[in-house]
């Protein structure tokens, strides 16, 4: 198994565990972000995603290796699916394992947080009535604090 | 020529997965490389104003200056997870 | 199956995120516990887990309840395991879903600490040089923040 | 009589799982049991210290009075997770 990779099918939780699965981990904290049907009221209807692949992989495994440095002894497997995802599909999923829990827990989140940021991954909504790629909309600021990290500079 | 990634709704407006920059255009920087496009697909321009460039699979500042043997992508604010 | 449980074999985590997966949620997040060879330089060689095990499912199952009124929309399901664990295994799983996942973070992280408080189980580390029972030893203060509710107290 | 229920070190350290009152002491409070358990087996006292009990399945204050249609145990700290 990648532990860092973009997938078509749908994403397996166990596989992800068993790979963070460590004697020296006492705790492993897993994340999976699933498509959920209402949104602000508004019903979703299946959504579709996009990525630069390559990158995407090359960035999921950037953000396992920032928190591998951040805490000692984590180990990270992150998966993300593209394609056509219908409600409750699993889109990404993050396991992370540490000696201790407060660390499986940060760690999990900020995975979490850095994909939203940095990860080329784009999600289309299709809506009851219309579609829009997620984060083209004017009301979203681009890039607002977590800019990704440009070629040479310090992270 | 320089080669283009294009993703999500870039893709879209522009109705290709990528574009070829003419042959003159064989050095520029990633500024010169957005203006063009801006210029030749206009209904692009919001996007682009909004988007980060990567050279190579790396976020590139606006004045890096990349050749034919980069790999050149347009990245609209992301949305995974 | 029983969504807050005492189990004597392995925890499977696939049936925990099936329970909790709604159409409604957009976040999973899950908490497994497994057992660690190495702390604080002794090494633990297995671990038995005893349990007063009817309190202890309607502890767990008082603390899915204190998450449910908490976090509107929340589902939640724990799974103990008890007897004798080897390194890795997983002592307790614990899941969580929530239509957003700050939420879902937050409440499987108070899950875990209110087990470590309430519920009626017992760990006895069986080190290379020795036994005890966790809990007992005099460094530890017995309930010392988290003390459990008393009947009738207001929680 | 009185069923006592005990776990973990408690059990041990009085070799069963449960002690049964004497006869006499139909009705108690939490605090008597203690005090009872304590004075028979003296081993006991420093784990009883720091163990709430908890009556039908739920934890007890000391003055709660109880008879032998309820179920006692011991708790000594638990170390669950």
């Amino acid at each position: 198994m990648k532990s860092y990779a973009i997938v078509r099918d749908k994403i397996e939780i166990d596989p992800l565990i068993e790979y963070v699965t460590d004697r020296n981990a006492g705790a492993i904290c897993t994340f999976i972000g699933t498509v959920r049907e209402m949104t602000k009221g508004k019903k979703t209807l299946y959504l579709e995603y996009q990525a630069y692949e390559e990158m995407a992989e090359k960035m999921l495994r950037q953000i396992g290796e920032e928190i591998e440095s951040q805490y000692p002894g984590a180990l990270v497997a992150i998966v993300h699916r593209i394609g056509h995802l219908e409600i409750s599909d699993v889109a990404v999923a993050i396991a992370v394992s540490t000696p201790h829990r407060a660390a499986s827990f940060e760690a999990s989140r900020y995975a979490i947080e850095r994909i939203k940021e940095i990860v080329p991954i784009w999600k289309k909504e299709n809506w009851e009535d219309g579609e829009n790629w997620i984060g083209d909309q004017l009301e979203k600021v681009a890039y607002p604090s977590g800019s990704p990290k440009l070629e040479g500079e310090e992270s | 020529m320089i080669r283009v990634l294009l993703f999500a709704g870039m893709r879209e407006l522009v109705g290709k997965d990528h574009i070829l920059l003419p042959v003159e255009m064989g050095k520029a920087t990633v500024q010169e490389i957005k203006q063009w496009i801006g210029d030749q697909f206009p209904q692009t321009k919001d996007i682009l104003m909004k988007s980060m460039c990567a050279v190579n699979q790396n976020y590139a500042r606006e004045d890096q200056v990349v050749t034919d043997q980069d790999e050149i992508a347009f990245i609209p604010p992301v949305s995974g997870g």
